[in-house]
């Protein structure tokens, strides 16, 4: 076993194991801060793919950005000061349901990947990818970045716009 | 050029009803008023730029390249696989996105732009479901212009009934009070036409395993033992027949003619405009884009009774407008409908001669009529809007309070008679002089219709502008002078109306601008056809 | 000058009265009056180029056949339309007449049109005509030829219904128009024929492929059809029997139109025409010319004889001498016919403009008098104007003497000769033949007696009327034309002897043409003696380049002949006049004899003629309702069984419809609800599942995806 | 054994399970959301690891770069939703919110 072998399952066992918390934990501040780790395990998987600057993107982006978002959703959406910050529960039926189909999927899935012949090509490692990134993102991908842009801007606007106060 | 010119040209009005259907309505009746110009201006300008699209292709256009059936001299083509897929049972079906335009299509692009947009103007005088009757005439205008421009049968068929459907709403919501009938009558009619088209189009797969109308002209892409191989089999003449059954219904011909007067009579204004100036012309343009060159054995099958249903159509036509002097309720647009009859079995007569005259002067006879047919009607509508009705009784000596809507009249009209001078003439003369060649005795019979033409219009102009005033409409036409400030014809009907009189004029006295653009186009049609002919 | 600059001039001629036409049609409301004056100088101007022209070619290019351009109007490829203007010695002359007389109109309407609402219109369509008139004398080709033809008959549309107010104007204006259509449905049939078998419609290419011997069809009777068509033509401009009917109604117009188009060009256009393609004519077309002609002359004379409307017997005599003219090109007399044709011009026009002076002024004397009723047109109002009005009532008794052929007028000489010519070609043609010079004879004569009738009731006696008494001569713009016209009308203008004409410049500057038609199709008389072998080369000869001219030309039977009958053509008809003349003073000068006695006595005769023969209630009963009848039938036809079969197989869909439907309703739908009704059981229990949560929704797209992946794998 | 292509991914299918089961089966939105983050994230593991191990090409790398813009947008509009639900119920349980059954 390897460094990055550790690193892999320590990672993977990162990301499943808070993952499993995001998704099972009662208490939704509990969630938040199992996400954050999760996200930390993410990030740290790329950075065992080669892919440096994805790594950074995720922990600026979703650890900075997303998550802090979100605990500003759940702090203003929660009744923070009454004893219900948990979240509640749902039908038996449906519970049942969604813990059979979940996992058929995961089975599914696991099995199909594992027994696929994916194609493979090996290829050096390359020294950064912030650059290769930057100069796809200004050329081949230039439309699509910058409709990207166009869509962040709608989205702040039109975020701002739906949860505006109404004065009624 | 790679810019897509024909698909913009094309779905340049789809732009225009998304537009419109854009354009809120309005809450109070001054911003309903407002939405309503707002409306009617946009379609004029999405019209507009379609027609200065037009202009750019006919400054582009190579008049050296012939088209018809040889796909490297189609000019603007667009050439993309639209569906291709394997269907159990059917088999490999291949359709393209196959767009392009010869001689032959390039005076009816002209046309369409030309006709779509001055008919906008007197549609400002719609004034009820503005927003529905504007997008109904975009869609209208994408689909005519759609037929002249694929190459591909299926294209063809789709954009031939894409037209219907808007064509059915703008008679039947819009038009007079028999709409209804009339607007059924036209589709039912017409229907039966596509059904016609339809049955061959898929027995033409079948054969040549391609919707591409050019691969259907090469008589080798046939396959021996399928329903349309071979030569001069029943079943070619029958696919011939009901071809040209399907289009002549839309030209239309004797004995199909009857939707015609119904439509137009009942078709608002912009819409008999459009009827009568593009609407028309499909029929003939399918007949040398489709029929006559994939089954050219079967056209020299039926060469003479084609001619002999130009010359009925003609003589017929001419006969039962005259005879709307005598009987019935003297509608004026009924006459001009019958004489549209008339006009139109004159194209039919020019194709059958299979002479470079006689197919260019239908072509171009095709172009004249458009122009000057839908000056016509414009003219109907202007005292339609004013008086309220059509029958010539109600009218006389208009001359005198209309001088300049006289003035116009006269020259719409004195072209219609094939006046020298008028772009009618040339065409007119075009097709008698490639007729005559091949069909002495039927041309002079034809020739009645000069006789008859001219009665019937000098009649209808007499009873209308001459003699004296009759008593109500001896006061202004707005005695409160808001709509209609002068008793004679307004600036907008103007502007519709003149720049039609002057391609009149012009087409008359110099033919050559449009003559040239199908030129080559013809003759190299003609080459096709002459092996098959005897 | 270079031939170039003599067809450019050409082209000015006739392009600058179009210009007339605009700037009064656009501007003619800003000019006001002023659009006479602009109009008369544009023509004026127009007349100078003419006589420049005229001068050019009669006498630098006299050698020349005629001084032409071609340009390429049509090109189709494997297919072109060759157009062009040509001048030949008769367009030459022409050219003049048509200026001329269109700038004396222009002048006499300044005054005589004084006062009218339209006044700048009516000038615009003057010029109008003008312009269409110039291209038929220049055209040298048929389509153009064709094409200004019609757009004359449009001009004469326009100006014949010019006061359409009037029902009567705008039905005379239909009338010509419609009539005018038939003819030329014929010539445009005759032009068709042509091209199709040479491919061209210049006159030139048409007749040297007529002279190398290829006919249509190859069959010799379809170039004589051909012929006749293009003849049918010229039948409905010069309003010759059967479609003469149409210009008397044209009187109706305001009468320097008359003057202008009805009596002078427009209606001399058809003559023209046969001249201008004389050459092509077979015998047998020529001899169904030269029957059409004296059928016209003598029915069209015979009318005139008891007319009471001033200018019904003039437009009588009109259709009368269209019919001489034609039947004397018809008899080969193309020299002669042509000849007449000018001279007719000149007098005819000075008789209408005598008319509409007379009119004039009596209509001023209607409004003196505040009279609204009485016709200012009938000659039984008149009476004595002679006094009132003097130099009138001189030039009009000049020009009258001119049209009924006495001595020293040029009516006399162009008369002469006509008559001369048929005598000789019935001589050479021999048989029934004759019948063309005794009926022509007697139409000369009936012109000398209709003309003086009319002079000596309208000018000579006693005022028969308060309105005669009032009338007064007319100013300087309405007289001086009438006296120019006059002027014109003097032998020496043509020739230095009054009694031949052969000795003048007429006659040397227009020689008749040699036939291009293979000899076998022409009357051997005709054909150039010296030639008569090579018919080919001399067909070509005639068409290229030059024509032989003056006295040294070779002269054929038929010339010689013409000499021959010279004398006794004079003499005969010199004395027919005199006659006619004395005949018409001793009736209504002297009244000797009373003319209600003869009334009485003729009573059949004088209503058939005074009827026009019921031509017009003829065609009315015969041809036009036939044709209404028919065009009736079929407007019923279309609206009853045509379309009754469309809505008849309409309700048979719906009555089938409604079986299908009956049968829909039983079995069809029965098992149909049957399975809705399954559905619809189906459809509660499943829509229990349509919960509205997300998360259910969610976890049902996931069994779907599921089911999608193991059924695929 | 050698850390491949497959481990990766079935971590990622792992991830995306768990992802699934999250929106499925929680009540609060604001839960919903996360388990949806899981999702996406489970499908950026997928894209980086065929990047890196089918020939080490970018276009993977983008691929997730657009991902994480959208996860932006759409976490920020998702929660503007829920404040708007939040005003108008005063909860953010989905599975209450039924409007759509009608």
């Amino acid at each position: 076993m390897d460094l990055i072998t550790i690193a892999f399952y320590f990672f993977a066992a990162l990301v499943l194991g808070f993952g499993g918390v995001v998704v099972l934990s009662k208490n939704i501040m509990h969630t938040a801060f199992a996400l954050l780790f999760t996200f930390f395990g993410v990030a740290g998987l790329y950075v065992l793919l080669y892919a440096d600057f994805l790594a950074i993107t995720q922990i600026m982006i979703y650890i900075g950005g997303i998550l802090v978002l979100i605990i500003f959703g759940v702090m203003l959406t929660t009744r923070i000061t009454g004893v219900d910050v948990k979240s509640g529960k749902i039908g038996k039926f449906q519970l049942g349901g969604a813990i059979v189909f979940t996992s058929l999927m995961a089975i599914t899935l696991v099995v199909v990947f594992s027994q696929t012949n994916w194609y493979q090509a090996e290829a050096p490692a390359p020294d950064s990818t912030a650059e290769l990134i930057g100069v796809s993102l200004l050329t081949n991908y230039l439309l699509a970045f910058e409709v990207a842009s166009v869509l962040l801007l709608v989205a702040i606007v039109g975020a701002a716009f739906i949860a505006r106060k109404k004065h009624s | 050029m790679n810019f897509p010119i024909l698909t913009w040209i094309t779905f340049l009005p789809l732009l225009g009803m998304l537009i419109v259907f854009l354009i809120p309505n309005g809450k109070d009746e001054k911003a309903q008023e407002l939405s309503k110009t707002i409306i009617r201006w946009v379609a004029a300008g999405i019209t507009f730029a379609q027609l200065i699209l037009a202009f750019v292709i006919y400054f582009h256009f190579d008049t050296a390249l012939a088209g018809v059936n040889d796909e490297k001299t189609f000019q603007f083509v667009e050439k993309l696989s639209w569906i291709n897929a394997y269907l159990p049972m059917v088999g490999n079906i291949k359709i393209d996105y196959f767009l392009g335009i010869d001689g032959l299509s390039v005076p009816m692009v002209l046309l369409t732009a030309l006709v779509s947009f001055l008919a906008i103007f007197p549609s400002f005088g719609i004034n009820k479901a503005v927003k529905g009757y504007f997008a109904m005439y975009l869609l209208l205008d994408l689909g005519m212009m759609g037929v002249f421009v694929s190459l591909d049968f299926f294209l063809f068929y789709i954009f031939w009934e894409l037209m219907l459907l808007p064509m059915y709403f703008l008679i039947g919501i819009w038009g007079g009070p028999r709409r209804e009938y009339a607007a059924i009558k036209f589709f039912i009619y017409t229907l039966v036409g596509s059904v016609f088209m339809l049955l061959v189009m898929i027995g033409l797969y079948h054969s040549t395993g391609s919707f591409n109308i050019l691969d259907m002209m090469n008589q080798g892409n046939f396959v021996e033992g399928t329903i349309f191989g071979g030569t001069g089999t029943t079943l070619r003449y029958a696919a011939f027949m009901a071809l040209f059954i399907g289009f002549a219904i839309k030209v239309p011909v004797f004995p199909f003619h009857t939707w015609l007067p119904d439509a137009h009579v009942e078709a608002p204004t912009p819409i008999s405009v459009i009827l009568a100036g593009v609407l028309l012309k499909m029929g003939a343009y399918g007949m040398i884009r489709i029929a006559f060159p994939i089954f050219p054995d079967a056209f020299a099958y039926f060469q003479s009774l084609i001619a002999w249903i130009g010359m009925i159509s003609i003589v017929y036509g001419a006969l039962c407008a005259l005879g709307q002097h005598q009987v019935g309720k003297r509608d004026f647009k009924k006459l001009i409908a019958y004489s549209s009859v008339s006009h139109m079995g004159l194209v039919i007569l020019g194709l059958s001669s299979m002479r470079p005259e006689g197919i260019s002067g239908a072509i171009f006879q095709m172009f004249n009529h458009g122009t000057i047919t839908a000056m016509l009607f414009m003219i109907v509508g202007v005292i339609y809007d004013r008086a309220h009705t059509r029958g010539l009784d109600d009218f006389g000596g208009l001359a005198k309070k209309m001088p300049i809507y006289t003035g116009v009249m006269a020259i719409a009209f004195f072209a219609a008679i094939g006046l020298p001078g008028m772009s009618g003439f040339i065409s007119e003369v075009l097709v008698f002089l490639g007729a005559f060649k091949t069909f002495p005795v039927l041309t002079i019979v034809s020739g009645l219709s000069i006789i008859l033409g001219a009665a019937y219009m000098l009649w209808a102009l007499q009873k209308i502008f001459f003699g004296a005033i009759p008593e109500k409409w001896k006061g202004p036409w707005d005695p409160t002078g808001i709509k209609y400030k002068t008793d004679d014809i307004n600036a907008l009907e103007l502007t519709a109306l003149l720049p039609l009189a002057a391609i009149v004029i012009f087409l008359g006295v110099y033919p050559n601008p449009v003559l040239d653009l199908m030129t080559g186009s013809v003759n190299h049609f003609i080459e096709i056809m002459q092996p098959y002919l005897h | 000058m270079t031939q170039e600059i003599l067809l450019l001039l050409s082209i000015s001629i006739l392009l600058v009265p179009l210009v007339s036409f605009l700037i009064n049609i656009f501007f003619g409301k800003r000019l006001g009056r002023m659009s006479g004056v602009v109009g008369t100088s544009i023509l004026g101007f127009d007349f100078i180029l003419a006589i420049i022209v005229a001068y050019s070619k009669l006498v630098t290019y006299a050698d020349l056949h005629v001084v032409q351009n071609k340009f390429e109007w049509i090109n189709l490829g494997t297919y072109k339309v060759v157009v062009g203007f040509g001048i030949d010695n008769i367009a030459a002359i022409m050219l003049l007449v048509v200026t001329l007389i269109s700038l004396l109109v222009h002048l006499f309407s300044t005054n005589y049109m004084e006062g009218d609402r339209r006044y700048p219109t009516f000038y615009a369509y003057l010029g109008l005509f003008t312009f269409s008139m110039l291209g038929i004398v220049m055209a040298n080709n048929f389509l153009l030829m064709y094409i200004f033809w019609e757009l004359v008959g449009i001009s004469s549309y326009l100006l014949i219904g010019f006061w359409y107010e009037k029902d009567s104007a705008s039905n005379a204006g239909k009338k010509a128009f419609i009539t005018n259509r038939i003819g030329d449905l014929g010539f445009f049939a005759g032009i068709m024929i042509l091209f199709m078998t040479y491919g061209s419609f210049l006159f030139e290419d048409v007749f040297a492929g007529i002279a190398s011997g290829k006919l249509p069809f190859d069959n010799p009777t379809m170039l004589t059809l051909a012929g006749i068509g293009i003849f049918m033509g010229a039948m409905g401009k010069s309003a010759q029997w059967p479609l003469h009917v149409w210009l008397p109604d044209a009187m109706e117009g305001p009468t320097p139109v008359s003057a202008l188009i009805h009596a002078a060009t427009m209606v001399a256009a058809g003559v023209y025409l046969v001249a201008k393609v004389f050459v092509m004519f077979t015998a047998d077309a020529l001899t169904f010319i030269a029957i059409i002609g004296t059928i016209t002359a003598f029915v069209s004379a015979s009318i005139a004889l008891t007319q009471t409307d001033f200018k019904k017997v003039l437009a009588y005599s009109t259709v009368s001498q269209l019919g001489f003219m034609i039947m004397s090109l018809g008899t080969g007399g193309y020299t002669n016919g042509f000849f007449h044709l000018v001279t007719h011009a000149w007098f005819k026009a000075a008789l209408f403009l005598a008319a509409g002076s007379v009119i004039h002024a009596m209509h001023h004397a209607m409004h003196h008098l505040h009279d609204h009723h009485s016709d200012p047109q009938d000659i039984n109002n008149m009476g004595g104007l002679r006094k009132t009005m003097p130099w009138t009532y001189r030039t009009f008794l000049f020009v009258t003497l001119a049209l009924s052929g006495v001595p020293l007028t040029s009516g006399f000489l162009s008369k002469d000769g006509i008559l001369a010519g048929t005598m000789a070609w019935a001589h050479l043609t021999g048989g029934w033949h004759w019948i063309v010079p005794v009926l022509g004879f007697l139409a000369a004569g009936m012109t000398a007696f209709y003309m003086f009738r009319l002079t000596i009731v309208a000018f000579h006696g006693e005022h028969k009327t308060e309105i005669a008494k009032h009338t007064h001569e007319n100013k300087l713009p309405i007289v001086l034309p009438l006296v120019v016209l006059s002027l014109l009308s003097f032998w020496f203008v043509y020739s230095p002897n009054p009694i031949d004409a052969t000795q003048g410049w007429f006659h040397h500057k227009v020689v008749a043409p040699q036939t291009v038609v293979p000899a076998a199709y022409q009357w051997s008389f005709l054909m150039p003696e010296h030639a008569s072998s090579a018919l080919v080369e001399a067909g070509m000869h005639s068409t290229t380049s030059t024509v032989s001219h003056g006295s040294h030309a070779a002269l054929n039977a038929y010339q010689e002949e013409l000499h021959h009958y010279h004398y006794p053509a004079l003499f005969l008809s010199v004395l027919l006049a005199a006659l006619s003349i004395l005949l018409a003073f001793l009736i209504y000068q002297y009244k000797y004899i009373s003319a209600d006695a003869l009334e009485k006595r003729f009573k059949f005769l004088h209503t058939f003629s005074y009827n026009k023969w019921y031509f017009d209630e003829l065609y009315k009963a015969t041809a036009i309702a036939a044709v209404l009848a028919l065009s009736r039938a079929m407007a019923w036809f279309d609206s009853t069984i045509v379309d009754g079969i469309v809505n008849l197989s309409a309700k048979v869909t719906s009555l089938a419809g409604k079986l299908t439907g009956i049968f829909d309703n039983v079995v069809i739908d029965g098992f149909v609800n049957l399975l809705a009704d399954g559905t619809g059981y189906a459809g509660k229990t499943l829509r229990k599942l349509q919960t509205g949560n997300i998360q259910a929704y969610i976890v049902f797209a996931l069994v779907g995806i599921l089911a999608l992946i193991y059924f695929f794998i | 054994m050698e850390i491949g292509l497959t481990h990766y991914i079935i971590v990622s299918a792992l991830l995306f399970a768990l992802g699934l089961y999250g929106i499925v089966s929680r009540k609060h939105a604001v839960m919903v959301l996360m388990g949806l983050e899981l999702i996406l994230n489970a499908a950026n593991i997928n894209f980086v690891a065929f990047a890196r191990f089918g020939g080490m090409n970018i276009e993977g790398h983008i691929a997730a770069i657009f991902v994480i813009i959208l996860a932006a947008a759409e976490a920020a509009v998702a929660l503007a939703i829920l404040l708007n639900i939040y005003q108008h119920f005063r909860h953010v349980n989905v599975d209450e919110v039924d409007q759509l059954k009608e």
